[in-house]
């Protein structure tokens, strides 16, 4: 891979301490690497830059570019080889860095947290930014940036595509959730990217009994993305990269969000706040709802 | 009374002696009036008064006029003494004052209408001595009594008073003055008997720092008066006598437990417990020996039973004068549970004497086992009624007749209750018994704490012994059984019979209970309660049978079983009978005959007593 | 060690022990009655009193009080003993010819009545208090009671006033007693029952309600649970304890013998590691005063059949004289009525027979003839239902021998009317109406299950039905266990039940449980998780949902023992194959053999084939 | 129970008979059908039973197995809560079925042809009643083809 990020030329204050401290982080053999954002070129989004010397450590950038979730990274068995991983998050990346935390995962002393305080990326501001209830990442080891105004979080937004599906009715859901579903060519990129989609061997892969029909026929499209959203039920944090990356454009946060939105609207929880977090799937309470029951 | 300086030392004590005796010799003349409670009663604070008046008018200013204890002739107050001469008048009466200011005091003249007059010999008797009342008497106990004032403790000290302690604390150990009492052969003398000097050694050898004395002022026994005689007329040698006590057992606190009847004993001992105190004699270091002694004085709410030791220390304690089961003893365990010893107000009084005059001159006086003198309470249809000190051993006949000058009204003499409401009654046949503990004991009797009460004929035996044991019911503490309901019922069997109601066996159920109270009852109260009627059945066993079988009572005093007469034959009609009787149940004029209407006479027994020809007979 | 003779023989003594003592060690006995081991002697009643025949002063001395001495030489019941014991027995008899230990002793040491001039009777009930501190035909004087609340227990309410004959128990003034704790000592150590707290504490000492006789009596605070317990011993209830209300008293810990009684100790929670747990929580009767035509509740005489038999029982209330609650007078004629709540298909009462009120109700019938031989008896009943062993017979026995007279109808209306209960009821068989005048109406309620029983049951997880009644496993092939291994059912807690099926099924439960934990080893279902290594994530959401703390971090390590991952792994132990962490499980790394996702799936297949 | 075959050429007819997969917990609700059983309750043949441990078992893919294998409705019925035999089983249940319902319905599959239920061991009458209760719903909702058979990507507009 080609780095460009030494090319470019005014470093932002953000960028030369985060530069800074990361290079600071592998010179005194805190960390082995760094993973943070780079540009490359011919990319108009950030690309992950994996620094192992400070020297590469000057490579690193931070702008409205970076949109990618690197947590992504943690779990690998090649990344944690490198030694003790220093990783650069913005408050919505963190979120996902705490359930990977609360899953055991990874181990709080495996990482060194850099993190940066993030008002929103892209241009418009993609969606999670807009509900993003995490400007500022608290807990990480170094945190940079100047402080950003939180702003509430815009739970109507967030709810209002969720709530325009609702709308519907079953029938024009079902034909809605079809037309998507047939276009699913079941590349599993959605699976890739997300950062809490570390299993060692993905339930589709299970094949006594098989779980999920594995061909790219509708029927099995649509149980793989029932079981791909209902294993996130409650973990997802909403970087929202699984829509981002979906080659044919299936609406995958559209049904993160609604479960996520179950989940806090059931069990006021959201995902990610905190590394001691409790699951709602792996608690109850006698006074949970009974709606529904018979 | 001079400047009141502690005494330091016994020679402080003996100049202070010296210059008493000097002061005293140097008045020619005093007055010496009783001031005991009998004379009081008969009006001789207002002689003292008008005696103190009619000097000082006189000019005579270098007459003294002292205020003394009771003499113990009470049945003559109110009793004068002009000293030097020691002339004794007796019965004097306001309107004798300014004779004899007059006459005796100024001019050294006898008053005869005012002496004694022997009714035997018929002659006068010009001082103490020899008056018969006094002439057997042996006054060692009331060797103050009479002579001195007993609230100015320089009068008691001018009498060698406190000498006996300084001896003590000046050069002899405790263990020494236990040996002297027990030598002496002192006995208690609030009726046990038991040996003072023994006593003292068991409470002494106890082990513990704190230890108690108390003296029993507690005089239950109804007619006895001496313990008052002596609180009032000589605190200071009850006093003296318990801070030898409390030295010789090693206790530095005393309580004086008083009646509450007494108010004059108590502020007499108040006086001399302030005046001792002020001298040092009472206190911290007294006489410099290091030995600290003080006296709290205790008034008994007026119960027999805290006569009895253990109920005393309870009432002393705060708690209801009921006694409880010994052992253990006082000396063991006494007040506040610690090792006390106790005795009543005549043995502390004998102690400084026995210390100042020696064992062997105590031990000189009395009998085998009794030494010393005892007092008694002579009281009853005597004629010479009051308190008499004898030495042990001088038989009831001398007291009764000689000292007491025989019976009222020449009547006949039937018995002599002693030692108080549970003594024993000794009849004529025993007269010539020589008084001490051990004899009065084997006679069913006792010493108790000296009440002696002669009966005579118009004395029923059975209802004196009803009397008695009506006290007794009364003042029985109620705690144990025996006492509480054996008393009661035998008392209950004894008013049945005073109401001709006796039944075949009620004697043998009395003698029965009675044992069985003596022996099973927790105090002494309850083990002498039944002595009344055990010694009445035991000596006049008749009269009891006379009531019960003939329903007849000789004596003429249970009304159930009298029936009054009077003889034609002897009446003279003078009337007395017929004036006196309540009931206007004799009638008959003048030189005539009388005769009772048996329908009201109430058998009051009045006629019986005033008719002087014997002509009222009982059946 | 104190050595000294009694009656002859050796005894020995400690220092402060009395000859009382000395001879219990001998085991020669010496009545008392003013002694009491708790309470300091003193030797007031003289009852006790023994001879000192050498070695001290001689003479009768109170055994209680009178210290063991070295060398004492003591005869308990010489001549002179015996006729002083005697006469103290005479004595208080005379006084109190009621007092019951009295008669006892005077028939034991030959004490004949005195030609004695009593009852007293002129002791006179000290005012404002009721009957005075003391009974006074009952009251010795001995003071125990006044000893024990001034030394043992502290107030100090009662005292004697009064000397000699006129001695007496009683409160300060002869005044209600505001210091009066009602602790009841008094009335404990009283050798003659002659002194009840009650009638001089200012404040009303509460009576506790017996609750074995349902109230039918009191108790204190300190009982037996019922006669028979097992174990026979006495237990104390905390909430009505005066020691545990006011911080006072405390006498029993004092007055107990044995010094049993430790007021310190706590409730404490014991933990017992079972094998095996049989639920018997038994029954109650459904309380009847929901049928406002009966009256229960407001008229006294109406009681259901559990109090029924208290009331007729030896050991019950009125030790089985069988009497009207209302006025204690021997019920003439009495009415049974059957199905109180029982097969009632609406309303407040069950749907099901209670079964055995048949039986029971023929049995009191001929228990009520027993106790009231002219007394009349009619059942009302609805159908006979009398099946079992000789059951029939002995129902139509109580009807045929006229015991009782059975009529068949429902009761409509139970009021009072002249001292008596007017039952008015239908008998179907004649087709009239019936009015019986009964002193006493006994309600046979319905079977319920105990309260309790159903939070129990959760606790242990075991099923109940909408009556409260325990399941069981299967009707028919497992009557005994319950859906939870190693948990078994006895008695009504499963379904009404007389006691042939009681002790049928306990003796089945029992032998059940037996042969669970008499193995070395536990046989078990096989359906336990089996974790996946290869396949786990390590996440330990399973742990999270595991209610048996069967799930637990497991080392996987090389060759060269280093740890290279820590995966979840099942203690088959522990685990009960409830399945939960399968479903938790995203890598589906865990299954539950018997139930695994295969075989399910092939369920599901084959169903919907 | 008689069982009828049910062909897709018959849904149409009078015939049709919805087919219901029924997963029951072991102790309660497969009990309380047994009493239903025992208690000669009737109730529609139209419900197939699969028991479990526990409804804490039933992983929700097994609901929507069923559907793709051509279930017209299914049901989950377990212990009251507080009765569970595992003691939470049925609490997880609670959390994870109606979350997967809520989801299947925003995925246009009818939330009405997924039942949960609580039935305990003593309900028998209860069973039986929603037993019919549940397929004449089922009835009403007509057979769901719509999942199975959308195996073919279908030509929309």
């Amino acid at each position: 891979m080609h780095r460009t990020g030494e090319n470019r030329m005014n470093a932002t204050p953000v960028e030369e301490s985060l530069r800074e401290a990361a290079a600071g982080a592998i010179a005194d053999g805190t960390v082995g690497v760094v993973i943070g954002y780079g540009h490359e070129a011919g990319s108009d989004v950030a690309t992950p830059l994996f620094a192992r010397t400070p020297e590469q450590a000057r490579g690193l950038v931070f702008d409205a570019t970076c949109v990618g979730n690197l947590a992504i990274y943690l779990p690998k068995p090649e990344v944690r080889a490198l030694g003790r991983t220093g990783l650069v998050v913005k408050g919505c990346d963190l979120r996902a860095v705490n359930v990977l935390l609360r899953e055991h995962v990874i181990e709080r002393e495996d990482v060194f947290l850099i993190g940066v305080r993030c008002a929103g990326v892209c241009e418009p501001p993609l969606h999670k930014c807009t509900v993003c209830p995490v400007h500022d990442p608290s807990g990480c080891d170094v945190t940079l940036g100047d402080s950003v105004e939180q702003p509430t979080a815009d739970a109507s937004r967030a709810n209002a595509l969720v709530a325009e599906m609702e709308a519907k009715s079953i029938e024009e859901r079902w034909e809605f959730w079809k037309r998507q579903m047939t276009k699913c060519v079941r590349c599993y990129a959605c699976r890739q990217v997300c950062p809490l989609c570390y299993c060692k061997r993905c339930i589709v892969e299970k094949t006594t009994p098989q779980w999920v029909e594995t061909s790219p026929h509708l029927r099995g499209n649509l149980a793989w993305n029932v079981v791909r959203a209902f294993h996130l039920t409650g973990r997802c944090v909403g970087c929202g990269e699984c829509e981002r990356v979906c080659p044919v454009d299936i609406p995958l946060g559209l049904l993160n969000q609604k479960m996520a939105g179950l989940m806090e609207q059931w069990f006021d929880f959201q995902s990610g706040l905190a590394p001691d977090e409790q699951a709602p799937f792996t608690t109850w309470d006698p006074n949970d709802p009974e709606e529904g029951i018979l | 009374m001079t400047e009141a300086t502690r005494l330091q030392t016994p020679d402080d004590l003996a100049a202070l002696r010296a210059r008493v005796v000097e002061r005293r010799s140097a008045k020619k003349v005093c007055v010496s009036i009783c001031a005991g409670t009998g004379c009081r009663a008969q009006g001789s604070m207002e002689l003292l008064a008008e005696f103190g008046r009619q000097l000082e008018s006189a000019g005579l200013d270098d007459v003294e006029l002292r205020a003394t204890g009771c003499h113990g002739f009470c049945e003559r107050g109110p009793l004068v003494v002009i000293h030097p001469r020691k002339i004794f008048y007796h019965s004097v009466q306001m309107k004798h004052v300014a004779d004899i200011i007059d006459k005796t005091i100024q001019h050294d003249e006898v008053l005869p209408a005012l002496l004694f007059r022997d009714p035997k010999t018929k002659q006068r008797c010009e001082v103490e001595g020899e008056v018969p009342f006094y002439a057997k008497q042996q006054r060692i106990v009331f060797r103050h009594n009479g002579i001195i004032d007993p609230t100015d403790i320089e009068d008691y000290v001018g009498a060698d008073g406190y000498v006996a302690l300084a001896k003590v604390l000046a050069g002899m150990t405790p263990e020494q003055v236990c040996d002297e009492v027990e030598a002496s052969g002192l006995r208690g003398r609030g009726g046990g008997g038991f040996p003072t000097g023994k006593k003292w050694q068991i409470c002494r050898n106890q082990p513990g720092e704190t230890k108690y004395v108390i003296c029993n002022g507690d005089e239950g026994d109804p007619g006895a008066f001496m313990d008052r005689s002596i609180m009032e007329g000589d605190p200071h040698a009850v006093l003296e006598g318990m801070t030898i006590g409390a030295y010789a057992i090693g206790a530095s606190k005393g309580y004086l437990y008083v009646r509450g009847e007494y108010p004059l004993a108590v502020a007499n001992l108040n006086v001399a417990i302030e005046q001792a105190k002020t001298r040092g004699l009472l206190g911290d270091d007294i006489f410099g020996s290091g030995f600290n002694f003080t006296v709290e004085i205790v008034r008994g709410a007026g119960a027999f039973v805290c006569g009895e030791e253990t109920g005393l220390i309870a009432s002393i304690e705060g708690d209801i004068g009921t006694p409880r089961q010994r052992p253990p003893y006082p000396a063991e365990s006494g007040l506040w549970g610690k090792p006390t010893n106790i005795n009543n107000v005549e043995t502390w009084t004998n102690v400084p004497v026995i210390l100042e005059r020696g064992a062997s001159w105590f031990a000189s006086i009395g009998t085998e086992g009794s030494k010393g003198t005892k007092v008694f309470s002579l009281v009853g249809k005597v004629n010479n009624t009051g308190l008499v000190e004898v030495p042990m051993g001088a038989t009831l006949r001398e007291i009764v007749f000689d000292i007491g000058g025989g019976i009222q009204k020449k009547r006949k003499f039937k018995a002599v209750q002693t030692g108080g409401p549970s003594g024993g009654c000794i009849p004529e046949s025993l007269l010539d018994l020589p008084v001490d503990f051990d004899k009065l004991r084997e006679v069913g009797a006792m010493m108790g704490s000296g009440g002696l009460i002669v009966m005579d004929e118009r004395t029923c035996m059975v209802d004196v012994a009803k009397y008695f044991l009506g006290f007794l019911v009364g003042e029985s503490c109620g705690r144990c059984a025996p006492c509480r309901e054996g008393v009661f019922q035998m008392h209950r069997i004894l008013s049945r019979i005073v109401e001709g109601e006796g039944r075949e066996g009620d004697l043998e159920t009395l003698e029965k209970l009675g044992n069985y109270v003596k022996a099973s009852s927790l105090c002494q109260l309850g083990g002498t309660a039944p002595n009344p009627v055990l010694s009445t059945l035991r000596y006049f066993r008749h009269e009891y049978e006379a009531h019960i079988k003939e329903k007849k009572c000789r004596a003429g005093i249970c009304k159930e079983l009298v029936q009054f007469r009077i003889d034609p034959e002897t009446c003279t009609g003078c009337t007395l009978c017929r004036r006196d009787c309540p009931t206007e149940a004799i009638t008959g004029a003048k030189k005539e005959p009388h005769r009772i209407d048996a329908a009201q006479c109430i058998k009051c027994g009045v006629c019986y007593d005033v008719c002087n020809f014997g002509a009222v007979e009982v059946e | 060690m104190i050595k000294l003779h009694i009656d002859g023989q050796e005894a020995e003594a400690e220092e402060g022990q009395t000859i009382l003592d000395a001879a219990k060690g001998l085991g020669i006995e010496i009545p008392t009655l003013c002694h009491h081991r708790a309470i300091p002697p003193v030797g007031a009643c003289r009852v006790c009193v023994v001879e000192i025949r050498d070695g001290g002063r001689p003479g009768l001395v109170p055994a209680c009080a009178y210290p063991a001495q070295e060398g004492l030489v003591v005869e308990t019941a010489s001549e002179a003993v015996r006729e002083s014991r005697s006469m103290t027995i005479q004595l208080l008899l005379a006084r109190c010819p009621e007092a019951e230990v009295l008669r006892k002793l005077a028939e034991q040491w030959d004490a004949p009545p005195l030609t004695l001039d009593a009852p007293l009777d002129h002791v006179e009930p000290p005012k404002g208090v009721p009957e005075g501190a003391g009974d006074r035909d009952k009251c010795i004087l001995c003071g125990l009671c006044v000893r024990v609340c001034q030394d043992i227990i502290g107030p100090a309410a009662t005292a004697f006033a009064g000397r000699g004959i006129e001695r007496k128990v009683t409160t300060p003034y002869k005044l209600l007693s505001d210091v009066c704790i009602g602790c009841g000592a008094c009335a404990l150590v009283c050798p003659t029952g002659a002194i009840d707290p009650a009638e001089f504490c200012s404040h009303s000492i509460e009576k506790i309600p017996n609750e074995f006789n349902l109230g039918f009596d009191t108790r204190t605070p300190i009982h037996l649970p019922f006669p028979q317990a097992v174990p026979n011993k006495p237990i104390l209830d905390r909430e009505n304890c005066i020691h545990f209300r006011t911080g006072g008293c405390g006498a029993c810990e004092t007055i107990c013998p044995a010094g049993a009684i430790d007021l310190e100790m706590e409730d404490e929670i014991v933990e017992e590691e079972v094998g095996a747990i049989i639920v018997a929580t038994g029954y109650e009767l459904l309380d009847p005063s929901v049928y406002e035509e009966y009256g229960y509740g407001r008229y006294p005489d109406v009681v259901t059949s559990l109090e029924f038999e208290r009331l007729v029982s030896a050991s019950g209330p009125t030790n089985g004289e069988l009497t009207r609650p209302s006025n204690g007078e021997p019920p003439k004629s009495i009415v049974f009525l059957q199905c109180i709540g029982s097969r009632e298909e609406t309303g407040p009462g069950k749907p099901y027979c209670s079964k055995i009120c048949c039986m029971y109700t023929a049995k009191h019938a001929i228990l009520y003839k027993h106790k009231v031989h002219d007394g009349q008896a009619f059942v009302f009943f609805m159908d006979v239902r009398a099946g079992g062993k000789n059951y029939e017979e002995f129902v139509r026995r109580v009807s045929k021998e006229k015991v009782a007279t059975y009529l068949r109808g429902r009761v409509s209306k139970i009021f009072p009317h002249d001292g008596k209960l007017v039952v008015q009821g239908a008998d179907t068989l004649s087709g009239g109406q019936v009015e019986i005048a009964a002193d006493m109406v006994v309600l046979a309620a319905a079977v319920v299950p105990s309260k309790g029983a159903t939070e129990l049951a959760q606790k242990l997880r075991i099923s109940y039905d909408q009556h409260g009644f325990l399941s069981e496993a299967h009707p028919k092939l497992r009557p005994v266990e319950t859906n939870t291994a190693g948990i078994f059912l006895a008695g009504a807690c499963h379904s009404a039940k007389d006691i042939p099926d009681s002790v049928a099924q306990a003796s089945a439960a029992a032998s059940k449980a037996l042969g669970l934990v008499v193995h070395d080893r536990l046989t078990r279902e096989p359906t336990i998780g089996i974790v996946n290594e290869l396949t786990c994530n390590g996440c330990f959401e399973c742990e999270n949902v595991c209610a048996y703390g069967a799930i637990s971090p497991k080392d996987i390590k090389d060759r060269s023992g280093a740890t290279v991952a820590v995966l979840a792994n099942i203690n088959e132990g522990l685990c009960q194959g409830c399945g939960a962490c399968m479903v938790t499980c995203r890598s589906k790394s865990i299954e539950v053999q018997g139930y695994t996702d295969n075989q399910l799936f092939s369920e599901i297949n084959a169903i919907t084939r | 129970m008689t069982e009828k075959k049910t062909t897709a050429a018959q849904r149409d007819g009078t015939d049709w008979q919805p087919r219901i997969v029924a997963f029951l917990c072991n102790w309660c609700s497969y009990a309380g059908a047994d009493l239903a059983g025992m208690s000669r309750n009737d109730y529609p043949a139209a419900i197939k039973i699969v028991r479990l441990p526990c409804s804490g078992r039933v992983d929700p893919m097994f609901v929507l197995k069923s559907f793709e294998r051509g279930a017209d409705m299914v049901l989950v019925s377990g212990c009251h809560p507080g009765d569970c035999h595992y003691s939470s089983g049925n609490y997880h249940a609670r959390r994870k079925l109606p979350a997967f319902r809520e989801l299947l319905g925003f995925m246009g599959i009818d939330p009405r042809r997924f039942k949960i239920s609580w039935v305990s061991a003593a309900e028998g009458n209860k069973w039986s009643s929603l037993v019919a209760d549940i397929t004449e719903e089922a009835y009403a909702l007509g057979p769901f083809q719509e999942f199975p058979k959308c195996t073919a990507p279908e030509k929309t507009g």
